[in-house]
């Protein structure tokens, strides 16, 4: 890209994937793999955040729960912050894992409804006492609950005595204890009321800015995406089909599915906007278990031709377009502009 | 002409915490063939103001304590039982636990034939088939002995909206018909859902906590904060020109899927507990403009400075939200 | 669906192979010497080695397994040396008797039972609802000896209606029936109240109700049929206990069926009978919980599809 | 949501308080009760047999519940029994508890194979009725009161080890749980800070009903001959010897029968108040 080399990314994940295994009927072996992830590339600079959307099933999730250890890989590569996590022997492991955290969806089950709020942040420290020494547990905690804008002297108290976007906040906090460098949101506002959510929104952001933090957010939202990434990958049946700059992406998709998904997304104030041809794609995702040839974006696409259920399109850039796992990519790019 | 007519209508729950008010007075009408939208967040009481108008509150916790709901000239309250399915038909938000996992779906949509209309078995197949082409489902008659859990999200749906049109109902309700669902399946039930109410001249109810689902839609919108309506008009007025600051507040909250990218101006505090509500107005903890007056009383429905006489909103200070937004 | 019954008839049959070892496990496993046990203390040595190499206990633990297998596959248990009998037909004889209990029994329960446990789950948090809980605990909660044995103070030898023991005519099957049948009744009222309650609150009942179908329909179609599949699993296993209390009741009230064989087996020191009744009950339940697994699968479509 | 938030329901206390409070009773009797009015397991006294309740006895005492076949006080024989019945159900409670949330644990946290093997054991035991189990190996261990805590126990670790699977695997698939993983937490943490803390409230539960019912197949077993040995009168001893004077004294069997059953029915009713009050699913009824 530029003329000096640009510092390593703080996550780079190489042609990712992870499996779930499929069992028989009769004697429940296991008779085959469902390819949640089926080869996924990215990188995060430090203090960058990197949107990715899909929707069910396409793998997403699984994407994250793999690079924070939750799943296995089945192969691929994960480099943070120079160490390789899939080979990564288990005590260095949890070194690492202090710098890796993860925000999770439900703000209901991600608290331990028998812990105080106190014990819920602290824990970390209790896996990691090198990083804040017992002593000064009361003192971080309430710290961490200022900056997360709660009511430190709330650090008694039981999830269930918050609101939904209070626990959110908590779990915010669970995840800064450690001090990452990078934090992965799952959908982490999906479950939130949207006067909520944008609260949280605001909070992530502030978090980035003051504490230098890279997110990898993931959310089925796209207009949530939209707002607080950098760069954005669009995820369809366990590959990134598109990635490009968040304003390059929402100008100017390439894929037909970005596009679809694009047109999907209800306007608020439709009537402010020139008439646009909305798309709807038939059909549903197809099921990870079972997926098409080719392409997995056939089966819903209209430009679908016979080559795309022969040949997987990579995910590459053609001609100076950003990349986009489809054969026709430069024809979409002169139909969008 | 009004098809259904809601007046102050009230609806408690007996939790462990004690009695709530999910809904508090809310009056509203939907005009036949009208599409409106009752927009509120968890704990507005739009699911069961739904719930009250087909007389499907859950007992014993749950009654209807005040008000009257007409729909035609007649009273629901008490003959909502022979007019649901047949007249008034609701889909709900999650299709997988609205359909009975173990009938097969043919059978579920054909029982609306056979049960109220008396139809034999193969007249309730046949008709199923046909509901179940309409509304779009690939290969419907290999699929009329599947059951609910072969069918993905969306067919789902498509299902459950089969079983709602099969009597012809003049009035649909669709609880957060697409919430459960991804983006592009969203994008297919509302199209359908669309294209039905015109072919049907039904009016449509939809309950949504989405701003964007409706808003190329509906006609009108009724916004519900609290168990009480705060905001009615014409959708394009009440999204336009918002004159309660939580309908102002909602819209800033939501983030833009073009134009730049400002940071969010999010509505304070947390949504409300309805077993400690405050006095007045419900909205005011987290009001901008609240003073002492809103303390004291609770504002009630009323035209808007210079607005349509359509446009309504319950709150003590329109003009300042009115000024400071647009 | 044929996937799903091959898979249930494999496990019937593990299950059966399980419990085979269990008993010879068991057997094995008893601080001291089989033989020496079977025989009692007063047996002297010469009678205790005769019986060593007539159960092959001189054999290897692997070999003794083996010839156990095969003995029990051709229902071999060896001749009742107390009855000069084979085990295995002594047991057979009596086979009818104990069926007619359990059947009569089971009968009763759910002509009973799952009637009650509706009306409880419809009247919830009633009086009739609360009379129906506390005579449900009741009925789980007496013992069925005592029970047994107070009917036939009251109704034997007070009123004099019915006979206390024996069998023959029908008169003499009702107190037994009773006895048998009631703490199983009991847990049938309740599993049908709790079962009822719990899916009267999912969406499909809402939807059926926003369908406009009348109350009764609702709940004995719509919800019914969802609660029946966890009350039929439950009832297959508890069945076992209904088994398991003919021991008992047969022994109150001096019914000849397997359970009595067994415990006067027992008292004998008849270890052929001893393993043979106790193989044969457990074959009974297992053939019942196939079915029950079968009736499963038939009620929920899920449990059949999956994975076909 | 905020209403469920709050919901924290208080349901069943006079229930509750029912079944402790008769539970108490029936605990001190058995503790304190062969102190105050002695029981001779030998002692013969030809004179007093088979008097009714509310007899004067020859040596003056006052025998409430009358006296049995060998002319003992059937009162302090029953509080004698009590003291057996509830000996043996705790030790059997805690014998098949340790060893059933041991397992259950094991098998649901881990999975798999493990899961796999230890689950089918479970099956295959439920494939014997448990109390024809119990009589099998009672017969062949004879009858003693060690020999019925195990014997009870062999057939009842089954249900807690199904309740402590069914908990764990609930809970590991918790996102809390899957939150204090990604903190580095190890299996014994996640272990015992998550998961068996969850099991407790339901293997309590399960643990009051249980007794009960362990309670009722220990006098089922001695009824039948196979369970405490003749010296030892256990409730079920009791109304065994009362069966063949049934004619002439039907307190020796009825009195013991009537408070067994009213002990067991209080231990169901705190069961199922406990249960209405810590299952989150049945709390919402």
């Amino acid at each position: 890209m530029s003329t000096e080399s640009p510092p390593p990314p703080l996550l780079s994940v190489r042609d990712l994937q992870t499996s779930f295994p499929m069992r028989s009927a009769v004697l429940r072996r296991t008779v085959g793999q469902i390819q949640a992830v089926a080869g996924v590339s990215f990188d995060i600079p430090a203090g960058g955040t990197l949107g990715l959307v899909g929707e069910s099933g396409s793998g997403k999730s699984t994407v994250a729960r793999t690079i924070i250890g939750l799943e296995e890989a089945r192969s691929g590569s994960i480099v943070f912050d120079g160490d390789e996590l899939t080979s990564l022997p288990k005590a260095s492991m949890r070194r690492v894992r202090r710098q890796l955290q993860m925000i999770f969806q439900d703000p209901y089950a991600s608290l331990n409804p028998r812990a105080t709020v106190e014990q819920i942040i602290a824990e970390a420290w209790q896996i990691h006492p090198d990083v804040v020494p017992r002593n000064r547990h009361r003192a971080e905690v309430r710290d961490l609950l200022e900056r997360v804008g709660l009511n430190p002297d709330h650090a008694e108290r039981y999830p269930h005595q918050f609101s939904g976007g209070q626990r959110q906040r908590i779990g915010i906090a669970r995840a800064l204890a450690l001090r990452p460098k990078l934090v992965i949101c799952d959908e982490a506002v999906s479950a939130l009321d949207v006067s909520v959510q944008a609260q949280v929104l605001n909070l992530l952001e502030d978090l980035r800015r003051d504490l230098g933090l890279a997110y990898l957010f993931i959310a089925h939202d796209l207009s949530v995406v939209r707002h607080i990434s950098d760069r954005v990958a669009v995820m369809y049946l366990g590959r990134i089909v598109e990635t490009a700059s968040q304003d390059e992406l929402f100008t100017r998709p390439l894929h037909p599915y970005t596009q679809a998904l694009l047109s999907a997304v209800p306007d608020p104030k439709p009537w402010d906007k020139p008439a646009r041809e909305q798309i709807i794609i038939g059909g549903d995702v197809p099921s990870p278990a079972d997926p098409p040839s080719g392409c997995g974006f056939r089966t819903r696409c209209w430009k679908a031709e016979e080559t795309c259920a022969h040949d997987v399109p990579e995910l590459t850039t053609r001609l100076e377009l950003h990349p986009a796992a489809c054969h026709f990519a430069t024809e979409l790019a002169g139909a969008a502009s | 002409m009004v098809l259904l007519s809601v007046r102050d209508l009230r609806v408690e729950f007996a939790t462990s915490g004690g009695v709530v008010t999910a809904v508090d007075g809310a009056s509203f009408d939907v005009g036949a063939g009208e599409t409106v939208a009752l927009l509120g967040e968890s704990g507005s009481g739009k699911s069961v103001t739904a719930q009250a108008i087909l007389g499907i509150v859950p007992k014993p916790a749950g009654r209807v304590t005040g008000g009257s709901i007409s729909y035609d000239g007649r009273d629901l309250l008490t003959a909502a039982k022979g007019l649901r399915g047949r007249e008034i038909a609701m889909v709900f938000q999650d299709p997988l636990s609205s359909l009975n996992p173990v009938f097969r779906v043919g059978a579920q949509i054909g029982e609306m034939f056979r049960r109220h209309r008396g139809a034999s078995r193969r007249e309730a197949r046949a008709a199923a088939l046909d509901l179940m082409k309409r509304v779009g489902i690939p290969a419907a008659s290999k699929r009329l002995d599947d059951y609910p859990h072969q069918f993905s999200g969306g067919m789902r749906q498509r299902v459950m909206i089969a079983m709602a049109l099969a009597l012809s109902p003049r009035l649909l309700i669709a609880d957060e018909p697409t919430t459960a669902l991804d983006v592009t399946v969203q994008a297919q039930i509302m199209d359908l859902l669309t294209r039905l109410q015109a072919e049907e001249g039904m009016s449509l109810v939809l309950i949504t906590h989405d701003l964007g689902v409706v808003a190329g839609v509906a006609d009108r919108v009724i916004l519900m904060y609290a168990g009480r309506v705060v905001e009615t008009g014409s959708l394009r007025e009440v999204y336009e020109h918002s004159g309660h600051p939580y309908t102002s507040g909602l819209m800033a909250s939501v983030p833009a899927l073009d134009g730049p990218r400002d940071r969010l101006v999010p509505i304070q505090g947390a949504p409300p507990d309805l077993l400690a509500l405050p006095s007045g107005c419900s909205f005011r903890p987290r009001c901008q403009y609240a003073d002492e007056q809103c303390a004291e009383a609770e504002p009630v429905l009323r035209q808007l400075p210079d607005r349509p006489s359509t446009h309504q909103a319950a709150c003590h200070h329109p003009e300042g939200v009115l000024t400071d937004v647009h | 669906m044929g996937a799903y019954v091959v898979r249930r008839l494999f496990f019937s049959l593990f299950v059966l192979w399980g419990a085979v070892t269990i008993i010879f496990v068991v057997l094995r496993l008893v601080p001291g010497d089989p033989a020496y046990i079977m025989l009692g203390p007063d047996a002297d040595q010469a009678q205790v080695a005769a019986l060593r190499a007539q159960l092959g206990l001189d054999q290897s633990l692997i070999q003794q397994y083996a010839t156990y297998l095969a003995n029990v596959v051709h229902l071999d248990f060896g001749e009742s040396f107390r009855l000069n009998a084979d085990s295995m037909s002594l047991v057979l004889q009596r086979v009818p008797a104990t069926i007619q209990l359990a059947t009569t029994a089971l009968l009763l329960s759910l002509l009973i039972g799952l009637p009650l446990g509706v009306i409880a789950a419809l009247r919830a948090h009633s009086w009739v609802d609360r009379a129906i809980s506390v005579f449900s605990l009741m009925g789980q909660s007496t013992p069925s000896f005592w029970l047994g044995i107070v009917l036939i103070l009251v109704f034997a030898r007070g009123l004099k209606v019915l006979p206390s023991a024996g069998s023959g005519s029908w008169a003499h099957l009702v107190l037994p029936t009773i006895t048998l049948a009631l703490p199983f009744l009991a847990i049938l009222v309740r599993l049908t109240r709790s079962g009822l309650l719990e899916v009267v609150h999912e969406g499909y009942v809402q939807t059926a109700r926003a369908k406009g179908l009348g109350e009764g329909i609702v709940v004995l179609v719509h919800a019914m049929r969802n609660a029946l599949i966890p009350i039929v699993t439950v009832v297959g296993l508890q069945f076992g206990a209904l088994l398991g209390g003919t021991v008992i009741v047969e022994t109150v009230f001096a019914w000849p069926g397997v359970g009595r064989l067994l415990i006067d087996s027992i008292g004998r020191r008849d270890y052929g009978v001893v393993q043979a009744s106790i193989l044969l009950v457990a074959t009974i339940f297992v053939l019942i919980n196939l079915l029950v697994d079968l009736l499963y699968g038939f009620l929920d479509s899920r449990v059949r599809l999956a994975g076909d | 949501m905020a209403a469920a938030v709050r919901r924290r329901t208080r349901a069943g206390s006079a229930r509750i308080r029912f079944g402790f409070a008769v539970i108490a009773v029936y605990v001190v009797a058995a503790v304190i009760g062969p102190w105050l009015f002695r029981y001779d397991p030998v002692g013969t006294r030809t004179a007093d047999r088979l008097k009714p309740p509310f007899t004067r006895l020859s040596d003056g005492s006052f025998a409430i519940f009358g006296t049995d076949q060998v002319g003992q006080d059937l009162f302090a024989q029953m509080l004698q029994g009590a003291r057996i019945s509830i000996a043996v159900g705790l030790a059997t409670l805690v014998l098949a508890g340790t060893i059933g949330v041991t397992i259950g644990l094991a098998a649901g946290y881990f999975g798999g194979r493990l899961d796999g093997v230890l689950m089918r054991l479970a099956d295959i035991q439920l494939a014997f009725p448990s109390i024809l189990l119990a009589i099998f190996i009672a017969a062949l261990l004879g009858p003693s009161v060690v020999n019925v805590v195990i014997v009870l126990a062999v057939a009842n670790w089954v249900t807690f080890a199904r309740v402590a699977r069914g908990q764990a695997l609930a809970t590991r698939r918790r996102e809390f749980v899957d939150a204090s993983r990604t903190l580095g937490a190890g299996t014994w943490r996640l272990i015992t800070r998550c998961v068996l803390p969850a099991c407790i409230a339901p293997v309590l539960v399960v643990a009051t009903v249980e007794i009960g019912h362990v309670i009722l197949a220990e006098a089922s077993l001695s009824f039948l001959g196979l369970g405490t040995p003749a010296s030892t009168p256990s409730w079920g001893v009791t109304i065994a010897n009362g069966r063949n004077y049934l004619a002439d004294a039907w307190w020796i069997s009825t009195i013991p029968g009537i408070a067994l059953a009213f002990l067991v029915i209080s231990l169901g009713v705190l069961g199922d108040a406990l249960r209405d009050r810590y299952d989150p699913r049945l709390r919402s009824l």
